[in-house]
C-alpha cells in the first residue's frame, strides 16, 4: 500500500511537471501579453511593469523562477487583479465552486444511478424509453442553452429562483446552477449505469443469485448494482475534477464567482500566473480525483489489488 | 506411422519467464516461470504428446518453439538449425515449415475474414500463389480437411466448433509444413467431434509425413494419438516415455495420480479402480515450491524433496522421469 | 421509491423557493445596487484603467475639483484657485477636508500622489493624464526623476502646479481619478494592496468602502468625515459584479439589481420600446481603421469610397442596436468649442453627407476614379475584428454594403481580444474595427491619436500638416486658435480618411425607476451620490 | 421410493431473430429420492436448458412452451415467482459449470454462502456464519474461518467449485442440479470434486441431477443415465444398461469415440460423422438420422418413440422395432445380424 | 401405432448422407448481421434517418432556397417565423432557415472532419501504443494523460494563432487553393478539434488492441509469418472496427458541441458563415426578444446530437462483438 502510494505520487508529480512545463511554454508562445492595451502604454511603464513581474527575464529563467515559487506553494501574483495573489483568488473562488460541485455530484449520483437502474430493469418498456429520452436530451443540450432557458423561465418569468446565485449563500441559489451543471453528467451516468446494468444482469453470478432463491429486488440491488457501479466510478474521477473546478459557462451565466471563470478570463487577459495557477489547480484536482477513484475502485471491486494488473 | 531416428525439433534447457505486471511498476523479482528448463527432442514423423494441468507451461512450450514467444534462455534447434535467436525476418523461411493449430476454434480464426482468406493468409504472406491458383489451393485444402469448397466464402462464426478446428488445420497445412504444434486442438470440442479431428490429424500425418507436438490435458486422447508422451508439472518436464510404456508403468507419482484421475466410461472398472486423489491445488508458477515442485501435493514426499530438485533419469527404453523416489 | 424521492425533492425545492422569494421582496429601504460588471483590476485611483472602477473611485475620492450633475467644474478639495496669465501656473488653495481616518487632507498629499501617478515604476496606465504638468511626460518615460515634477506644496494648504503649456481643460483633469490624492503612509505601509482592503482603503471623498468581496460585490457607505457630507443623499451603495450581460439583464428584470450597465444588444429594441432604457451620449467614436500602408488602401479615394458606402443609421438600428448616433465626422459631439456653450461638432459640421444614396453614388465615382469601376480588379481585403461583443454583426452588415454598393468583396476575420490588439498595433491587418472613448472633455483626446508619432496611430497614416496643427493646438493657450487648428486637422483627417467613423458611442443603461437623483458623467462614470431609492 | 422430480413433456424454446430454436422438445424425467441421475449429451442438446427450466431460470429470449414439472407432487410451472424463490436454493439448488464466473466477485465468499441460510432458514448472522463454517469444512476447505472473509478471486477454481457446492447444500435441498460441475476444472481437481460429490451424496441423502458431456463421470457417480440428443431423450436406463447394453446408435457412437485408456493397442477411433442438427430447423424424423450409420428410410420420416428394453431401460430408435433389421453392439464393433 | 407403418421403410439407407455438414442458417457476414440488429433497433433507425435527413437538407436545401445565407433583406429584419421565413430572420434581415441549413453544413463538416483527423491520429497512435506495448506503451499513454490535462482553451487559442499564417500561405501557394473558400477559420477549427479529440480514440483503440493482440488468431497470423503492419491492419483494426465506428459517431456530436462552446466564448468560426454553435451563442442574450433565434439553432444542435447519439448507441449494440455468438 505504502509503496503504491509513493509510486502514485511520483507518477502524479511527473504528470504535473509536464503539464506545468507544456502550459508554461504554450502560454508564452501565444501573442499578446498581460500589458497589451488598446492604448499602448509608454515604454517606461511597460518596462517597469515587466521588471516588476520579471517578464523581462528570458523565458527559461522565468520558468525556473516559477518552479522556485510553486515549490514553495506560491502561485505568484495575479496580473489581472492588482496586488492579489493567485493563491488568494483560488482560495476565494474554490470553496464556492467546490460547494456547487459537491452538490452537483451528489445530485448527479442520487438521480442518475436510480434512473439508469430503472431504465435497465424496464428495458424496452416505456419507463426505459422515457428515461433514456430524457437522458439523451441531457447530453445533447449545450449547457449555455439549458442555463439560459432555466434562468429565463424560473428566474425572470416565474420568479421562483434567483437569476444570479452569487456566493451560493442560500440553498435556493443552488437549484438552477446545480440542474444546469449536472444535466450532462447526470444523463451520462444514467446511460452508463443502464448499459453496465444490462451487461451485469447477464452474468453467471446473477443466475447463481437467482438460483439461491433471492428475491428480484435483492438480486438487483445487492448483486447487480455493486458490479454495475464499477464503470461509473471510472467516470467519476474526471467528472468530479470537472465539477470541482467549475464550469465557465454556468458560473458566468449565474454570476457565481468561482473557479470556472478564472481560466477562461485569465487566458483572455494573458494573466500568466493565473493561467498557470488554474491549470495547475485543475490538474492537481484531476490527478487527485483519479487517485481517489482508484482507491474507491479497490474498495468496491476486491479483484483489483493496488499493484495488480488492471488492464489486459 | 513412420518414425525415424532423425531429430526434427530439439529443445534444450528451454526457459520462458513472463514479467508480472503490476500497474506501472514492474517488479523485477516477480516473474512467472511458465517454462523452467525443459529438454526434449521430437523425431521426424512422430507425435510427441505433452500433458499437464492448466498453468503447467505446455502451451508456452509450443508457442516458444515456434518463436511466438521469445525464449528467456535455452536453445531451440529445428532440423539442425539453431533458431533461438532469429528475428522475425530470419524466421520467415521457417514459418513455412512449422505451423500451429490452436485450442480455441472460436478465438483462433479472425472473425472479420472469410474462411478462404484465413486459409490463404500464409499463401499471401509467402507469396505462394495468386488468383486462380490460389483459389484452387484453398479448395484443395478445404477438401483435404473434409469441408466443401463452397465454404470458402463464409465467415468463421457460421461454422460449428469441429468445422472451425478443421479450418484451423487447413490453414496450418497451407504451406506444406513439416512440423505442427497442435495446441490442445480438441479440448474445446464435443466428444463425438473430438474423434473426427483426431482421426483427421492421424490421416494427415500418414499422408503428408507430418511431425506433431500434441499438447492436451486429456490423457486418454494424448495416449491415443502420441508415440511418446511427456508429462509436465509447473514448468518442468517430470516424465517422458513411449506412450504405451507411460500408461503401463508410470514412474512419477504425478503421472500416476494423473492417470488415476481420468474418468473411465465403464462403471464396473470405475468402481474397482484405486484412485489417487491429490490434495490441494497446483501452486502458482510465480513462486514455485523449492526442490521438487510436486512435493506439496505428492503422496510420497519426504524432506529431501524440499531441498533437492530431482533430475531427469533414464530408466531404459526412452523412459525418463524426475523423482527422488522411483522404486 | 425513487419516484417518491424525486417528487419529495421537487416539492421541497418549490416550497423553499417560494418562501425565500416572498421573504426577500417587500422592503423598499434597500441600498441601491449597481452592477459594475467584472471584478475591477484595482480601485486604486492611479492604477485604475477602467470606467466601472472609476465609478467606485469617484464615489470614494475627490480631486482638487469635482464635476456636478451638469458636468460643470466645482471646487472640491481646493476651495479656490488662481491661474497665471499665461495659463501655465495654477495655485490651489485647499479647504479643511479630512481623510476617512480623520487626518487632514494636505497639499503634500497631492504632491505625493501626482509624483506617484507619473512614476513609471507605479505602472499607472493613465499617467498621460498628467503630462500637461511640467516634466511629467519625461518622468513617465524614465528620463527624469519624479521629484522634478512641476508641482509643489507651498504650505499644507497651498498647492502650486506648473504646466508645460497652457491647458484649457486642466481643471477638468483635476476631477479625473488619476489626479486624485492618495495617502503616502498607507501606500508605504501596505503597498499596492491597500486598495484591496476596506480597512486600508482610506478615502477623502463622500463614501467609504465597508466590504469588498472579490468577484461579487463592493459595498459603499456614506463617509462621516467628508467635508460636504450633508449634501450626499445615498447611504449605502452595492456595486455588484455580474459579468455576463444576459445574466445582468435577468437580474435587473427579476429586480435583483437596480442598475444594469450593459444590456445585451439583442434586447435593446424591446427595452427601448418598453421605455426602460436610458440613452446617454458618450465621448467616443466607433470606427474602422484602415491600414494605409496596404494597397489599395494607400489611395485616399478608395478609403473615402469605403467610408461613403456605409449606411450608418442601418448599422445602428439593426446591427449594433445601441441607439448610437451616426458618425459623419471623427470627434464626437459633447466636446466644447471655443465659444462658451458651443459644441465642437456643431461648429465643425459633418464631413460625410447624411444622404446615404448620394454618398453611395459618390463612392462609386471615387472608386472608379481610383481605377476600380464597380469594384473590378479590387483585391479581396480582410476586415478584422475581435470576437467578443457584437462587432461581428456590424462587420457583416458593412461587408454586405460594400459588396452591394461597390462590388467589393471583403473577408471577415475575428481574433481573440489580446491577439487582435497585438495584430492591430503591429499593423498586420488591412481593415480593423476600432473604437475610442475620450479621457477628457476636449477634442484633443480624439485628435492627437492620429499624430504620426502617436502610439495609437494604428492606421500608420502620416500627414505633416496634421502633425503641425495638433502640435500648435497643444501648445497654444488661446482657445480660439486651438479650436481652429483642431477643426483644420479634423478636416484633413476626414479628407484623407485613414479611418471610417461609423457611430458615436452612447452609453445605454437600465435604471430602476424608483431611483431619483442619479446622474451620468459623460466620461462614463455613474454617480449615485445624490440618488435615493423610494 | 419417493419421486422427487417428475418432468413431463417439457418444451423450451428460444425465440431468436432467425426464428424459434427448439432447445428442449418434449422431455420426460423422473428422479427418485436419493438417486443420482446423469444427463449426458453434447453441447446444445438441451441438457442445460432442461435444468434451467426446472429452476424456472431460462434466460430471455428463452421460454418454457409447455409441460409439467412436478416437484414432490406440485407443479413448479404453476407456482408464482415468490413461491419459486422459496424453492430455489432451498428445496432445489444448483451448481453451475463455471466456478470462475458464478460467484459474485464483489462479495466475500462468506457473504454469499450465508445468503441462502439467512433467507430460507431465517438464521441470524451469527448462526449463519457458524453454519457456513461447517459447510466449508464439509466440502473440504481448510481454514474456513479465514476463508469465509475472502473474495472469490482469492480462491482457486477447485476451491470455488467447492464453495458453490457448499452453497447448494446449505439448506439441505432435496434435489441438487449439478450442471457440468467439473468441466472447467483440471483432471486432478475434477477427481477431487467428484470424490466430494460422492461423499456428500452419501452423507446428505439427496437426489442429484448431474449434467455432463463426459460419460466417464457418469459411470462413476450415477445410478441412472439419460442420454439427450437434439432436445430429446434418446435413451435412458441404469448406468450398467447404458454402458454395457446401449440400444441407441448415438450412445454407441459416444462410447466408441472415446479412446480407452486401459487398452494397450493403438486402435482407430470411430467418430460420429457430421454435426448435430441445428435446432432452428429440427429434422422431421429422427434427429440423429443424418449421422446414423444404421439409418433406415423411416428414420427420415418419423421420429421414433421410446421403446422399452427393460423396465428401467428405454431408447428412442427404430432399430428396436421388431420390423427393423437386427443390429447388435459390442465394444469392439457393431454387428449386423 | 405400428400398424400404419409400411415395412419397407425399415430398409437401411446405406452410406452416410452429407446433410449433417450443411449449414442451415443463412450465410450472413459481420456487416449484414450488424445491419440486421441495427434495423431492429427503432431509436437507432430514427437516429440514422434523422442524420440522413439533416445531411441531405444541409446539402440540397441551399440549392433551392431563394435566399443565400449572407443575403440581407432590407425591411425583413427581426421577423418571427412566417411562411416566407420559416425560422424567421435575424437583425440584418437574413433568413434564419437558410442560415441554419448552412450552419448544418458547417457544424456537420466540423464534426466530420474533426472526427476523421481524430480517427487517423487516434487509431494510429492507439494501435502502435497497444501493439508495441511495454515501455513504449507506457510512455505514449503518459503523453496522452498529460495532453488530457492541458486545458483545451490554451490549445485552441495557440493552435489558432500558430496555424493561421501557415494555413493562409498554404491557400495561396499550394494545391490547397481549392479549399480557400472554406476559410482559414473553419480549417483551424477542424484541425484544432481534430487534434484535441484523438486522445480518447487513442485510448479506446489501444484498449482494443491490447485485448485483441493476445487472441489466438493474432498468434496464428504471427505463426504464418505476418509482419507487424499486416497484423495491425488485417487483424487488429478490423476487429476493433466496432468501437472505432462508435467512437467516431459519438465524436461527431461532441465536436459540434465543443465548437458551440468555443463560439460561446467567442472563438468559433468566422463570419458571415455561422455554425449552429455561433448562431445559438449569438442569440442566447436575446432570448427574451427573439427566442426563435436561439430556439432553432439550439433545437438543431439537440436533434443532431440526439440523432448521432441514438445512432452511436445503435451501432454500439449492433457492432459489439460481445453480443455475437
Amino acid at each position: 500500500m505504502g509503496r503504491y502510494i509513493i509510486h502514485r505520487l511520483v507518477s502524479m508529480a511527473l504528470t504535473l511537471f509536464f503539464i506545468i512545463t507544456i502550459t508554461f511554454f504554450l502560454m508564452h508562445a501565444i501573442p499578446g501579453g498581460p500589458f497589451t492595451r488598446e492604448k499602448p502604454l509608454p515604454e517606461a511603464i511597460i518596462k517597469a511593469l515587466n521588471e516588476k513581474y520579471h517578464l523581462d527575464d528570458p523565458v527559461w529563467k522565468q520558468y525556473l523562477d516559477y518552479w522556485k515559487d510553486i515549490l514553495r506553494g506560491d502561485l505568484g501574483p495575479s496580473f489581472q487583479l492588482t496586488n492579489r495573489t493567485v493563491n488568494e483568488l483560488i482560495g476565494l473562488g474554490f470553496p464556492i465552486t467546490a460547494r456547487l460541485g459537491i452538490v452537483a455530484i451528489v445530485f448527479t449520483i442520487l438521480v442518475g444511478v436510480p434512473l439508469g437502474i430503472l431504465s435497465a430493469l424496464r428495458q424496452g418498456k416505456w419507463q426505459d424509453y422515457t428515461t433514456m429520452f430524457i437522458a439523451t436530451l441531457g447530453v445533447t443540450i449545450p449547457s449555455f442553452v439549458l442555463a439560459t432557458v432555466l434562468i429565463y423561465f424560473f428566474g425572470v418569468v416565474l420568479k421562483i429562483f434567483p437569476t444570479t446565485s452569487g456566493r451560493l449563500t442560500r440553498p435556493i441559489e443552488y437549484v438552477l446552477p446545480v440542474i444546469a451543471l449536472s444535466g450532462y453528467s447526470l444523463s451520462f451516468i444514467a446511460r452508463l449505469v443502464r448499459s453496465s446494468m444490462l451487461d451485469v444482469i447477464k452474468q453467471d453470478y446473477i443466475r447463481t443469485a437467482r438460483a439461491k432463491g433471492l428475491s428480484e429486488f435483492k438480486v438487483i440491488y445487492k448483486h447487480a448494482l455493486k458490479n454495475a457501479i464499477i464503470p461509473v466510478i471510472t467516470y467519476l474521477g474526471p467528472l468530479a475534477a470537472g465539477l470541482l473546478t467549475g464550469s465557465f459557462v454556468i458560473e458566468k451565466l449565474f454570476s457565481i464567482p468561482g473557479m470556472g471563470g478564472y481560466f477562461v478570463n485569465s487566458v483572455g487577459n494573458r494573466d500568466y500566473t493565473m493561467i498557470m495557477g488554474s491549470t495547475i489547480f485543475y490538474s492537481v484536482i484531476l490527478v487527485v480525483m483519479n487517485f481517489i477513484v482508484d482507491i474507491i475502485y479497490v474498495m468496491v471491486d476486491p479483484r483489483i489489488k493496488l499493484m495488480g494488473t488492471k488492464e489486459g | 506411422m513412420s518414425r525415424s531416428n532423425e531429430v526434427l525439433v530439439e529443445v534444450r534447457d528451454l526457459k520462458k519467464y513472463f514479467p508480472v505486471r503490476g500497474g506501472l511498476i514492474r517488479d523485477k523479482n516477480q516473474v512467472l516461470k511458465a517454462v523452467d528448463g525443459v529438454t526434449f527432442s521430437i523425431y521426424k514423423g512422430e507425435t510427441l504428446g505433452l500433458v499437464g494441468e492448466s498453468g503447467c507451461g505446455k502451451t508456452t512450450i509450443g508457442r516458444t518453439i515456434l518463436k511466438l514467444y521469445s525464449p528467456t534462455s535455452g536453445q531451440i534447434i529445428f532440423d539442425g538449425n539453431d533458431i533461438t535467436n532469429l528475428n522475425d525476418r530470419q524466421m520467415r523461411p521457417y514459418r513455412k515449415r512449422m505451423q500451429i493449430i490452436f485450442q480455441d476454434p472460436y478465438a483462433s480464426l479472425n472473425p472479420r475474414m472469410t474462411v478462404g482468406d484465413i486459409i490463404a493468409e500464409s499463401i499471401d504472406i509467402h507469396k505462394i500463389a495468386k488468383g486462380e491458383e490460389r483459389k484452387a489451393l484453398i479448395y484443395d485444402l478445404l477438401n483435404k480437411v473434409g469441408l466443401s469448397s463452397e465454404h470458402a466464402n463464409r465467415y468463421p462464426h457460421e461454422f460449428s466448433g469441429g468445422q472451425r478446428q478443421r479450418i484451423g488445420i487447413a490453414r496450418a497445412l497451407a504451406v506444406n509444413p513439416d512440423f505442427i504444434v497442435c495446441d490442445e486442438p480438441i479440448s474445446a470440442l464435443d466428444v463425438s467431434i473430438q474423434a473426427q479431428v483426431v482421426n483427421l490429424l492421424e490421416d494427415l500425418q500418414d499422408e503428408l509425413g507430418l511431425t506433431y507436438l500434441f499438447i492436451a490435458h486429456d490423457l486418454s486422447m494424448v495416449k491415443h494419438i502420441s508415440d511418446r508422451v511427456g508429462v509436465m508439472y509447473l514448468g518442468k518436464l517430470v516424465e517422458i516415455a513411449p506412450s504405451a510404456e507411460l500408461y503401463d508403468k508410470p514412474l512419477h507419482p504425478y503421472t500416476r495420480a494423473l492417470l488415476s484421475a481420468i474418468p473411465i466410461p465403464d462403471p464396473d472398472a470405475a468402481k474397482q479402480r484405486n484412485r489417487i486423489i491429490l490434495k490441494g491445488d497446483v501452486p502458482t508458477p510465480i513462486n514455485p515450491p523449492s526442490g521438487c515442485r510436486f512435493r506439496t501435493r505428492c503422496p510420497i514426499a519426504r524432506e529431501r524433496c524440499a531441498e533437492e530438485e530431482p533430475v531427469m533419469k533414464d530408466y531404459g527404453g526412452g523412459h525418463m522421469a524426475a523423482c527422488h523416489f522411483i522404486e | 421509491m425513487i419516484k417518491r424521492a424525486i417528487v419529495l425533492l421537487l416539492c421541497t425545492a418549490v416550497i423553499v423557493s417560494l418562501f425565500t422569494a416572498c421573504a426577500s421582496s417587500g422592503s423598499d429601504n434597500k441600498p441601491i445596487t449597481y452592477n459594475m460588471g467584472a471584478n475591477p483590476k484595482t480601485i486604486d485611483p492611479h492604477l485604475n484603467n477602467a470606467v466601472e472602477a472609476g465609478s467606485v473611485i469617484v464615489h470614494c475620492f475627490e480631486g482638487l475639483t469635482r464635476k456636478d450633475a451638469e458636468g460643470k467644474i466645482q471646487p472640491g478639495m481646493a476651495e479656490r484657485w488662481d491661474i497665471s496669465d499665461d495659463g501655465t501656473k495654477y495655485t490651489f488653495y485647499l479647504r479643511d477636508a479630512k481623510w476617512s481616518d480623520g487626518k487632514p487632507v494636505t497639499a503634500h498629499d497631492f504632491v505625493y500622489s501626482w509624483r506617484r501617478a507619473v512614476d513609471p515604476n507605479t505602472g499607472a496606465e493613465y499617467a498621460y493624464q498628467l503630462w500637461y504638468i511640467k516634466n511629467a511626460q519625461a518622468i513617465t518615460e524614465g528620463k527624469m526623476s519624479p521629484k522634478e515634477l512641476g508641482v509643489r506644496a507651498v504650505d499644507d494648504k497651498t498647492l502650486e502646479v506648473e504646466l508645460e503649456a497652457p491647458c484649457a481643460y486642466f481643471l477638468q483633469l483635476t476631477a479625473f481619478p488619476t489626479l486624485f490624492p492618495v495617502r503616502e503612509d498607507i501606500i508605504e505601509k501596505y503597498g499596492d494592496g491597500w486598495a484591496n482592503n476596506p480597512e486600508t482603503y482610506i478615502t477623502n471623498g463622500p463614501m467609504v468602502i465597508t466590504e469588498f468581496v472579490v468577484n461579487e460585490k463592493i459595498v459603499l457607505k456614506k463617509s462621516d468625515t467628508y467635508w460636504n457630507k450633508d449634501a450626499i443623499k445615498a447611504d449605502e451603495l452595492v456595486f455588484t459584479m455580474i459579468s455576463d450581460p444576459a445574466s445582468e439583464l435577468s437580474a435587473f428584470e427579476a429586480g435583483e439589481i437596480d442598475f444594469a450597465d450593459s444590456p445585451p444588444a439583442e434586447e435593446i429594441p424591446r427595452l427601448k420600446k418598453e421605455g426602460k432604457l436610458t440613452v446617454k451620449p458618450q465621448l467616443g467614436t466607433y470606427f474602422y481603421c484602415l491600414n494605409v500602408e496596404k494597397p489599395p488602401l494607400d489611395n485616399p479615394k478608395v478609403r473615402k469610397a469605403l467610408a461613403l458606402a456605409i449606411d450608418r443609421q442601418y448599422i445602428i438600428d439593426n446591427a449594433a442596436k445601441n441607439s448610437a448616433f451616426p458618425a459623419y465626422a471623427w470627434v464626437p459631439p459633447g466636446m466644447p468649442d471655443a465659444k462658451e456653450g458651443s459644441d465642437f461638432r456643431k461648429v465643425g459640421g459633418n464631413y460625410i453627407g447624411e444622404d446615404y444614396k448620394k454618398n453611395v453614388e459618390e463612392a462609386k465615382k471615387l472608386l472608379a476614379e481610383a481605377g476600380y469601376p464597380n469594384g473590378e480588379g479590387f483585391p479581396e481585403l480582410t476586415l478584422l475584428f475581435n470576437s467578443e461583443g457584437g462587432h461581428k454583426t456590424i462587420a457583416e452588415a458593412v461587408q454586405e454594403m460594400w459588396k452591394n454598393n461597390l462590388g467589393i468583396n471583403v473577408k471577415l476575420d475575428s481574433q481573440e481580444w489580446a491577439v487582435f490588439q497585438e495584430t492591430r498595433t503591429q499593423g498586420n491587418y488591412e481593415i480593423a474595427r476600432h473604437g475610442w472613448v475620450g479621457d477628457y472633455v476636449d477634442p484633443m483626446t480624439m485628435l492627437d491619436m492620429w499624430h504620426s508619432k502617436s502610439g495609437q496611430n494604428d492606421a500608420r497614416w502620416k500627414n505633416s500638416e496634421y502633425d503641425r496643427l495638433i502640435e500648435l493646438a497643444k501648445r497654444s493657450g488661446d482657445q480660439k486658435e486651438r479650436m481652429e487648428a483642431m477643426h483644420k486637422a479634423e478636416e484633413i483627417l476626414m479628407t484623407e480618411m485613414p479611418i471610417i467613423p461609423i457611430y458615436y458611442y452612447t452609453d445605454l443603461y437600465l435604471i430602476n425607476p424608483k431611483i431619483k437623483g442619479f446622474y451620468y458623467d459623460p466620461l462614463g462614470f455613474k454617480v449615485f451620490l445624490y440618488a435615493t431609492k423610494k | 421410493m419417493e419421486k422427487v422430480l417428475e418432468v413431463k413433456n417439457l418444451h423450451t424454446s428460444f425465440f431468436t431473430h432467425v426464428g424459434e430454436v427448439k432447445a428442449v422438445r418434449g422431455v420426460n424425467i423422473d428422479i427418485y429420492q436419493g438417486e443420482a441421475v446423469g444427463i449426458v449429451g453434447e453441447s446444445g442438446c438441451g441438457k442445460s436448458v432442461t435444468s434451467l427450466s426446472i429452476m424456472r431460470l431460462v434466460p430471455p429470449p428463452g421460454k418454457i412452451i409447455c409441460g409439467e414439472i412436478y416437484f414432490k407432487g406440485e407443479d413448479l410451472l404453476k407456482k408464482s415467482e415468490k413461491e419459486m424463490q422459496k424453492i430455489r436454493g432451498n428445496k432445489i439448488s444448483m451448481v453451475f459449470q463455471d466456478p470462475m464466473t458464478s460467484l459474485n466477485p464483489v462479495y466475500t465468499v462468506g457473504d454469499q454462502l450465508m445468503e441462502p441460510l439467512r433467507i430460507h432458514k431465517k438464521m441470524d448472522a451469527k448462526s449463519a456464519r457458524r453454519q457456513a463454517i461447517e459447510l466449508l469444512k464439509a466440502v473440504g476447505i481448510p481454514d474456513p474461518e479465514r476463508r469465509l472473509n475472502q473474495y472469490p478471486h482469492e480462491f482457486s477454481g477447485g476451491m470455488r467449485q467447492r464453495v458453490m457446492i457448499a452453497m447448494a447444500l446449505s439448506c439441505q435441498p432435496e434435489l441438487v442440479i449439478a450442471d457440468e460441475p467439473t468441466t472447467a476444472l483440471d483432471v486432478t481437481i475434477q477427481a477431487q470434486i467428484l470424490e466430494l460429490l460422492k461423499q456428500l451424496k452419501a452423507e446428505f441423502n439427496m437426489s442429484i441431477m448431474l449434467i455432463t458431456h463426459d460419460l466417464g463421470i457418469v459411470a462413476d457417480l450415477c445410478s441412472r443415465v439419460i442420454v439427450m440428443y437434439a432436445g430429446i431423450i434418446v435413451e435412458e436406463g441404469t448406468t450398467r444398461e447404458i454402458f454395457y447394453n446401449p440400444k441407441h446408435p448415438y450412445t454407441w457412437g459416444l462410447l466408441k469415440s472415446i479412446p480407452r485408456i486401459n487398452i494397450l493397442s493403438k486402435e482407430r477411433l470411430i467418430p460420429i460423422d457430421g454435426q448435430p442438427p441445428d435446432l432452428l430447423k429440427p429434422p422431421q424424423g429422427c434427429p440423429f438420422m443424418p449421422r446414423c450409420r444404421y439409418a433406415m428410410r423411416i428414420c427420415k420420416e418419423q421420429c421414433p418413440g421410446l421403446y422399452s428394453v427393460s423396465e428401467s431401460h428405454k431408447a428412442a430408435c427404430w432399430l428396436l422395432d421388431p420390423r427393423a433389421p437386427a443390429v447388435t453392439w459390442d465394444r469392439e464393433g457393431v454387428n449386423f445380424g | 401405432m405400428q400398424v400404419q407403418i409400411d415395412p419397407s421403410l425399415f430398409e437401411p439407407i446405406r452410406g452416410r448422407t452429407d446433410v449433417a455438414d450443411e449449414i442451415v442458417r443463412p450465410s450472413i457476414t459481420y456487416w449484414q448481421d450488424a445491419w440486421r440488429r441495427f434495423k431492429k433497433n427503432k431509436p437507432a433507425m430514427i437516429g440514422l434517418v434523422t442524420v440522413i435527413i439533416i445531411i441531405l437538407s444541409a446539402i440540397f436545401v441551399p440549392m433551392f432556397w431563394p435566399y443565400d445565407y449572407a443575403t440581407q433583406i432590407r425591411g425583413h429584419e427581426n421577423q418571427g417565423p412566417s411562411w416566407e421565413h420559416p425560422f424567421g430572420t435575424d437583425s440584418l434581415g437574413r433568413d434564419l432557415f437558410i442560415r441554419v441549413m448552412y450552419g448544418a453544413r458547417i457544424s456537420l463538416s466540423i464534426g466530420l472532419v474533426a472526427s476523421l483527423i481524430n480517427l487517423t491520429i487516434g487509431v494510429l497512435y492507439g494501435g502502435i501504443s497497444g501493439y508495441v506495448g511495454g515501455r513504449v506503451d507506457n510512455i505514449m499513454m503518459r503523453i496522452v494523460d498529460i495532453l488530457y490535462s492541458v486545458p483545451l482553451l490554451l490549445y485552441v487559442i495557440l493552435l489558432q494563432v500558430v496555424l493561421e499564417k501557415p494555413i493562409e500561405q498554404a491557400f495561396e501557394t499550394s494545391f490547397l487553393r481549392v479549399f480557400k473558400g472554406i476559410g482559414s477559420d473553419l480549417i483551424l477549427i477542424y484541425i484544432v478539434l481534430g487534434l484535441v479529440y484523438w486522445v480518447n480514440m487513442a485510448r479506446i483503440v489501444r484498449g482494443q488492441v491490447l485485448s485483441l493482440k493476445n487472441q489466438e488468431f493474432v498468434l496464428a497470423a504471427k505463426a504464418q509469418g505476418a509482419s507487424a503492419w499486416r497484423i495491425i491492419w488485417k487483424h487488429l483494426i478490423p476487429n476493433a472496427i466496432g468501437p472505432i465506428i462508435v467512437t467516431v459517431t459519438l465524436a461527431i456530436p461532441s465536436a459540434i458541441f465543443t465548437e458551440a462552446f468555443l463560439s460561446f466564448i467567442g472563438i468559433g468560426v468566422s463570419a458571415p458563415m455561422a455554425s449552429w454553435g455561433t448562431l445559438a451563442s449569438d442569440a442566447y442574450r436575446g432570448i427574451r426578444s427573439y427566442p426563435y433565434l436561439l430556439f432553432f439553432p439550439a433545437a438543431c444542435i439537440c436533434i443532431t446530437m440526439i440523432a448521432f447519439n441514438l445512432l452511436g448507441d445503435g451501432l454500439r449494440d449492433a457492432l459489439d462483438p460481445h453480443m455475437r455468438k
